[in-house]
């Protein structure tokens, strides 16, 4: 392990996080009570941690105050993210469609300012047909809104969204020496990174297990496990553990724009080596393709800048 | 008055004549072959390097009658915003979708027109439309009467009415409203639309009659044949704008069992179903059927991209497109057991794939039909576009590359689906002389009209020749009507009224009791108040004289 | 005495039937007559040789002429109203409206507007005389003074020989003219008001669409009227919905002609159905016509500036004489009999029908034939499409409206 | 730079077309130039020197002073800047403008908007019949902007409106929101008879109770809508009285109609005294 620095004593390795180019939307759902919309929130992100076997992925940005929204109502910022601007509409359509508009007493918001919108995609505009007919468009204060009937009285939502060039792919690596070390280093640094903006974390918890390399001996495969940081390989691959590792996991960071997400790593990783290799976290590294794959490339030494 | 115009390259078909140079005597008004010994010229025109044709004719133009008026009062919003001012020697008037008479007169001149003929006059609405044609200044007029929708005639068929009660009737109809011919317009489709039949094809019954549109078109055709008229029937198939067409319009011709008839706006008649939105070319199939019919001539009625208001008696077909028209207010009338009409706004869009589509189909059937004395230059004025375009229309025509530039900014799908970029004709000064001029003047029996020879009305076109055929007949440099200098260079210089143009077969008077009484049973008018005489048309249609052209009757 | 055949321009049904006795310049309508007829011709009868006046004063058409070329001399912004004449009249009218820039109308603009209106913003599907006579197996007649404006509407166009035909009327109508609809006709009568047309015409449109409507008794129609009246609109092979405008005399009464064409338009989607507007009296469809035609715009218009432009708003008569904006009235009138609205201190020249005697002395007045009468003309029937002659019933008499303003034009040069 | 100021010098005797002042027809233009410009009255060219002095420079900040009605289509076809009209302004006030805005203190007459697409007028005073409206003959009528009305409309307003704002504080005459084809019309006074007739689509909101509604308008109920409270959230941008309207957040009667003309409209009406 080429290292770059220390942070509390634990080794960060001289590499970087390969990142690459995404379609980005935030949707604000609100509801009469923070319940029902987080309800929607939670609906709308669910099954969508990788676009390889999802179509896109999403997650919860942050909860809003109802000073917060549109329409002073609690609400809940979510992010969605899909390779193409087609993929980010027809998720997009089926998500709001699917776990929004059926939610008691929401709303939907474009929660992408104008001035970073970078093309629009179709939100009420593409919901109102469920309307059969009887949808009311209502242009509110520059925006216009489209008003669906459903059986606890009306879904607003905002004809568009703003579609911005987002990034998926920011990841570290957290290098344990056993699983309860890694899983506490890995839950210390999501609790902190889920305080940063612009950012979602698509796995599970924000973590993910399955670290994933390129291509597979299976044809049918573009991806398989990272044997590299398998610890039960180590002995039967070339692996990149460094001694004494007994558990990796990764944290994988889409976001808005790359300030963000590199902020997001920053704080995650201190909060993982947070406690030091007491804590029994032996090294932080990312994960990258040799930099073909992406253009966007989050040095680890950016740590110590 | 002796005067010569000299210098100038004359292209006149009907005397075959190939853009000779030489000059040309107007004596009062009409042609002469050279100044009589001694004889003074009063003035000469010096034309030299010009190009000159007779005045142009459109056969099929709707300039008089209620629908152009209704679509006047329909758009008042458009007409506003075109507005003409005075001059010295015209009056204020306005030229929209639907443009004043005063306009249609002027434009008309302008660009070398000195006949125009309305094809759908309603026999009820007759006075009228001489009354709008008598304040469209400066050219000749005539009009079509139609035929074919009416009760009368319908009844009459059913009876299984003698040929001669038939022939009658069509004249003492040609007599009683001074027209020149004899229109029938969706045969038997406006009176079945009065019984709420939707549609008709040509070999389906008459809900309420049991006749059907072939026995009305073949008698019609037979009836003007016999009676000597020189234009033929003209016919506004069944069908008109509906995909699939193609077969009714085919079915049409051979309705006519080999006598003369003219199909007008083939181009709303040449509709195939192929390709994934069941609308297609089928000017292929009708080009070589007419090619193959010598009994046959057609108008174009080319649509041009833009804002236009379509104005039919063919209240069916028009009442079922209304949905496509554009801004959607539209009018429909049954008319007084006669016809009927609808007024449907459209706005032709190049960027549309069956407008697109349309207009090449228009084209094609243009370059497809070879004989240039059967296929003539229309838009069907208002409804494919207005007559103005037709300086456009001839650019088309005459220049290929300008042609599939156009072709290239239309709809890709729909230029795609056209064969009109594999079309390499481009038609000749000579070929354009003879569709606006010398070919619509012998069909419509007019001898004296469409060319320059001895005998001729001195209408004379001068035009400076340049590069791009739509400036050159834009705006002529003088155009003479009767010889008189009417407009130059696009400006009209002496407002004079027009000829009235009409036939008057030979017929049997007797019809007239029979009519009598129908009048009497079924009309809200009398067959009196009904006619109009010759003194009554030329007061209502402003004309200095009636000119009535010689039918030859073929009774066997 | 010599009886005459006879075509009527004093409706605009122009009955072409008519028989007329000239006794020297009496007039009697023996066949064909109706109220509005007689009224007329007696009115028109009993003048022998009326006079151009200047002041009030008799004088010579010569010197009525000069006198009128003078007030349209020093006129900047004249109004032409009434317009009440035949297309020849019409003719000349806007031939003089060019030459002077002046601003025209009809005397009655506001009720041929009401269906006007309509139709620039909504469409139409109509019928005419004949086909409603044939054909109709419904008719549904909007108003309660179309049999007064119309007199012979049931007698030439609802009922002759007795055909059969269900027949709703759409207002009260008072007993005489109920006795006039044809005797064993199926009649539904709606006695509303007229205050009540707006929304019972509405209340149709949404019965016939079968609207989740509650028709509760509305402008003293029941529930169950309004039913049947929309059952048997629907059930109708070929429905006529006739009215006159006139009849519909409260503002904004072309929403509820809108309604009626709305109505007819949704009936004809699945069966025909067609409406009928009364028009054509005073010839107001001729006038406004002819200046269609010619200037590709309809009334009113104004011939400032030396273009034409339409507009409803600022150039209706009432509008721009309230604002005050002309300076001299060119009143041309030569069927209706009316008089020219008053306009204190504004020159006036008035061409009236002989008959008309004038409360105060307009500058000028000349009387002028009325066509049918004392000049042949052409006037426009009431279902738009019918243009019929209107022959010389008599000699002599004053000049026609064409006649005295294409003198008026020449001495103008 | 101080706004170029139009003052009427006399009242002309017919109506006169001063749509050309407007900052795209005058923005480069000396004094004197604008001064020899021509407007059209009826047979009668005046220039705009005989007619208005003229004073100030910046033509994109335009006040016509001592206006009265003989001044129509005042900011006809505007796009942008500021205009403002001090007296009476004619008829068309406005009519096609696509952006910029228009301050009249004092009435403005009949048509105001007529076919606008965009921009703002606000009347401080009266305005006529056919407020954002269109012109005879076409289909629609206002089609976007925002025009806010502090006194009376006269009756029509918003006939076939198809989308914008019409905001009216006083009272609003007869057949308000007539044919009216989609947008938001408030009312905050009274209005006449049949308010709503033909309405195919759109909103009519009622500050106070008509005394009777068209009966081809059903009752939908009392509802607490979203959209409707961000509606009206959204007008308190435009005025104290708006803003209090909103602030009341009254639960509004809500009718739906013209069932003889699609039935897809709404008219919303707070609740209280007719």
């Amino acid at each position: 392990m080429n290292v770059a620095g220390e942070i509390e004593g634990v080794p960060i390795e001289d590499t970087f996080a390969e990142a690459f180019g995404m379609r980005a939307t935030r949707l604000v759902i609100t509801a009469e009570t923070r319940a029902w919309a987080r309800h929607a929130a939670v609906s709308a992100t669910g099954f969508a941690t990788s676009v390889i076997g999802c179509g896109c992925e999403a997650g919860i940005e942050r909860e809003l105050t109802a000073r917060e929204t549109p329409d002073g109502r609690p609400g809940v910022a979510i992010l969605i993210f899909a390779m193409s601007s087609k993929d980010l509409q027809k998720h997009l359509e089926r998500r709001a469609g699917q776990c929004v508009l059926t939610c008691p007493t929401t709303a939907a918001f474009n929660g992408v300012p104008k001035e970073i919108a970078h093309e629009w995609l179709q939100l009420g505009g593409a919901l109102r047909y469920f309307g059969d007919g009887w949808q009311i468009s209502k242009l509110i204060g520059g925006k216009r809104y489209w008003r669906i009937p459903v059986m606890d009285g009306e879904f607003v939502c905002e004809e568009k969204a703003g579609l911005v060039k987002g990034i998926g792919g920011g990841n570290f690596l957290i290098l344990a020496a056993d699983g309860d070390s890694a899983r506490g280093a890995a839950e210390r640094a999501v609790a902190a990174m889920r305080k940063v903006r612009n950012v979602i974390l698509p796995f599970p918890g924000g973590v993910v297990r399955s670290g994933s390399k390129v291509g597979s001996k299976y044809k049918a495969l573009i991806a398989s496990t990272n044997d590299a940081y398998c610890p039960t390989l180590v002995g039967l691959t070339r692996s990149a553990l460094p001694e004494g590792t007994g558990a990796v996991l990764e944290i994988v960071i889409d976001g808005l724009d790359a300030a963000s997400i590199a902020q997001a790593m920053d704080v995650g990783i201190r909060a993982a080596c947070h406690g030091g290799t007491d804590a029994g976290v032996v090294g932080i590294t990312a994960g990258n393709y040799g930099g073909k794959l992406g253009p966007h490339h989050f040095h680890l030494k950016a740590l110590f800048a | 008055m002796l005067t010569r115009l000299s210098g100038a390259r004359i292209v006149d078909p009907a005397h075959g004549t190939q853009q000779d140079v030489r000059d040309l005597y107007v004596r009062d008004g009409r042609m002469v072959d050279r100044p009589r010994d001694g004889e003074r010229i009063d003035r000469t025109w010096d034309a030299a390097g010009t190009i000159v044709m007779a005045g142009a004719i459109d056969l099929h133009t709707h300039i008089g009658g209620g629908k152009v008026n209704i679509a006047r009062g329909l758009l008042p919003e458009l007409g506003r915003q075109h507005s003409l001012a005075a001059t010295d020697v015209c009056g204020a008037c306005t030229i929209g979708p639907a443009p004043s008479t005063l306009a249609t007169g002027y434009r008309y001149a302008a660009m070398g027109y000195t006949a125009c003929f309305e094809p759908a006059m309603l026999p009820v609405n007759a006075r009228q439309a001489h009354m709008e044609m008598g304040d469209t200044p400066i050219v000749d007029k005539g009009a079509y009467a139609m035929l074919g929708n009416d009760d009368f005639l319908l009844r009459l068929l059913a009876d299984g009415a003698n040929r001669a009660e038939i022939r009658d009737y069509v004249a003492w109809t040609l007599h009683a409203t001074q027209a020149i011919g004899i229109k029938v317009v969706n045969a038997g489709g406006i009176s079945a639309f009065k019984f709420n039949q939707r549609s008709l094809d040509v070999d389906e019954a008459h809900v309420h009659y049991g006749i059907t549109p072939r026995t009305i078109l073949r008698e019609l055709a037979r009836a003007v044949h016999d009676l000597g008229v020189p234009h033929p029937l003209h016919v506004h198939s069944s069908n008109l704008g509906v995909p699939g067409n193609v077969d009714s319009t085919l079915a049409t011709i051979d309705a006519a069992e080999g006598l003369p008839i003219h199909l007008t706006h083939l181009q709303f008649h040449s509709y195939g179903t192929e390709g994934d939105r069941k609308f297609s070319s089928a000017a292929a199939r009708i080009a070589e059927k007419v090619n193959a019919s010598p009994n046959v001539s057609v108008d174009v009625g080319q649509i041009l991209f833009g804002q236009t208001v379509t104005a039919s008696g063919d209240s069916m077909l028009q009442c079922r497109n209304s949905r496509h028209g554009r801004p959607p207010k539209w009018v429909v009338m049954d008319i007084e057991c006669d016809a009927g009409c609808g007024v449907v706004p459209f706005r032709y869009r190049d960027r549309d794939f069956v407008n697109a589509l349309q207009w090449a189909i228009g084209l094609e059937l243009f370059l497809m039909i070879r004989d240039p004395w059967r296929v003539f230059l229309t838009t069907d004025h208002p409804n494919g576009g207005p007559f103005t375009s037709y300086p456009h229309l001839i650019k088309l025509l005459m220049d290929r590359s300008f042609r599939n530039g156009v072709l290239a900014s239309i709809n890709p799908e729909a230029a795609a689906m056209s064969a009109l970029g594999s079309l390499e004709r481009e038609y000749s000064l000579h070929e354009i002389a003879i569709m606006t001029r010398a070919a619509p003047a012998r069909i419509l029996g007019l001898e004296d009209q469409g060319h320059l020879g001895p005998g001729a009305a001195a209408n004379i076109v001068v035009y400076e020749p340049h590069p791009d055929p739509e400036v050159m007949f834009a705006t002529p440099r003088w155009v003479f009507k009767d010889g008189e200098l009417v407009a130059e260079r696009g400006e009209v210089k002496t407002v004079i009224c027009g000829a009235i143009h009409t036939v008057k077969p030979d017929f049997d008077r007797g019809i007239e009791r029979k009519l009598k009484g129908w009048f009497e049973q079924h009309h809200t008018q009398s067959l009196s108040s009904f006619k109009i005489d010759d003194e009554e048309v030329c007061e209502c249609g402003r004309a200095p004289r009636l000119a009535v052209h010689a039918c030859r009757a073929r009774t066997a | 005495m010599p009886l005459r055949g006879a075509t009527c321009g004093f409706c605009g049904l122009l009955c072409d039937d008519l028989e007329v006795e000239v006794d020297g310049a009496a007039l009697r309508v023996v066949r064909g007559a109706c109220a509005r007829s007689e009224a007329a011709l007696a009115a028109l009868g009993a003048v022998v040789d009326p006079v151009p006046r200047i002041a009030g004063k008799p004088a010579s058409l010569d010197a009525a002429l000069a006198a009128t070329v003078e007030v349209l001399r020093a006129a900047r912004r004249p109004v032409i109203g009434g317009l009440d004449v035949d297309v020849a009249g019409m003719r000349s009218v806007l031939a003089l409206a060019r030459r002077i820039g002046a601003v025209v109308d009809h005397a009655g603009g506001s009720i041929k507007y009401r269906n006007l209106h309509v139709l620039q913003e909504f469409g139409g599907i109509t019928t005419t005389f004949a086909e409603a006579r044939n054909r109709a197996d419904l008719v549904l007649l909007v108003g309660d003074g179309w049999w007064r404006r119309f007199p012979r509407f049931v007698e030439r166009i609802l009922a002759p020989n007795g055909t059969e035909r269900r027949i709703v009327t759409l207002s009260a109508l008072d007993p005489a003219t109920r006795l006039t609809l044809p005797k064993d006709a199926d009649v539904l009568a709606l006695d509303a008001p007229l205050t009540g047309m707006p929304a019972v015409c509405s209340m149709l449109n949404a019965l016939v669409e079968e609207r989740p409507v509650k028709p509760a008794r509305l402008a003293g129609v029941t529930p169950q009227a309004l039913q049947r009246c929309a059952e048997w609109l629907r059930a109708a092979q070929y429905g006529v919905i006739v009215w006159s405008a006139a009849d519909l005399d409260w503002p904004h009464a072309e929403l509820t002609v809108q309604a009626i064409a709305r109505l007819v338009r949704t009936l004809n989607g699945t069966t025909r159905f067609a409406a009928l507007p009364l028009a054509g009296s005073d010839a107001d469809l001729t006038a406004n016509a002819v200046q269609t035609w010619q200037s590709g715009v309809p009334l009113p218009a104004s011939y400032a500036n030396r273009s034409v432009d339409f507009d409803p708003n600022r150039y209706a008569l009432r509008n721009v004489l309230a604002r005050g904006e002309a300076d001299a009235l060119l009143w041309v009138s030569s069927l209706s009999g009316a008089a020219p609205p008053p306009v204190p201190g504004m020159p006036c020249v008035v061409l009236t029908r002989a008959d008309v005697e004038l409360d105060t002395a307009a500058n000028v007045q000349i009387p002028v034939a009325t066509p049918g009468i004392d000049a042949a003309g052409h006037l426009l029937r009431g279902d738009k499409v019918i243009t019929l002659r209107l022959p010389r019933l008599r000699e002599g008499g004053p000049p026609a409206v064409s006649t005295v303003l294409d003198l008026l034009l020449a001495r103008l040069g | 730079m101080s706004a170029l100021k139009f003052v009427l010098r006399h009242s002309p005797p017919s109506a006169v077309d001063v749509s050309g002042l407007r900052p795209a027809m005058l923005a480069g233009k000396s004094r004197k130039e604008i001064a020899q410009l021509s407007l059209t009255g009826w047979n009668e060219v005046h220039r705009v020197g005989d007619l208005f002095a003229v004073r100030g420079d910046d033509a994109q900040r335009i006040v016509i002073d001592g206006a009265d009605e003989r001044l129509v289509r005042i900011g006809a076809g505007l796009d942008s800047g500021e205009l403002t009209v001090v007296g009476a302004a004619g008829d068309y006030l406005g009519e096609s403008m696509r952006g910029g805005s228009i301050v009249v203190r004092g009435d403005a007459g009949a048509l105001i908007g007529a076919g606008m697409r965009g921009g703002r007028i606000d009347v401080s005073g009266n305005v006529g019949a056919f407020a954002g409206s269109g012109r005879a003959g076409t289909l629609q009528g206002m089609a976007g902007g925002v025009i806010v009305v502090r006194g009376n409309a006269g009756d029509r307003a918003a006939d076939r409106m198809r989308r914008g704002l019409l905001l009216i504080e006083g009272n609003a005459g007869d057949y308000c929101a007539s044919r009216m084809l989609a947008g938001t019309t408030v009312v905050l006074g009274r209005v006449g008879i049949d308010a709503g007739y033909l309405m195919r689509r759109g909103t009519l909101v009622l500050g106070r109770s008509p005394h009777e509604l068209l009966p081809t308008f059903n009752h939908n109920g009392w509802h607490d809508l979203l959209a409707i409270r961000l509606l009206l959230e959204s007008l308190a941008v435009y005025g104290k009285r708006f803003q209090s309207f909103a602030r009341s957040r009254p639960s509004l009667s809500r009718w739906l109609g013209d069932l003889g003309c699609d039935g897809k409209g709404e008219i919303l009406i707070a609740p209280g005294r007719p």
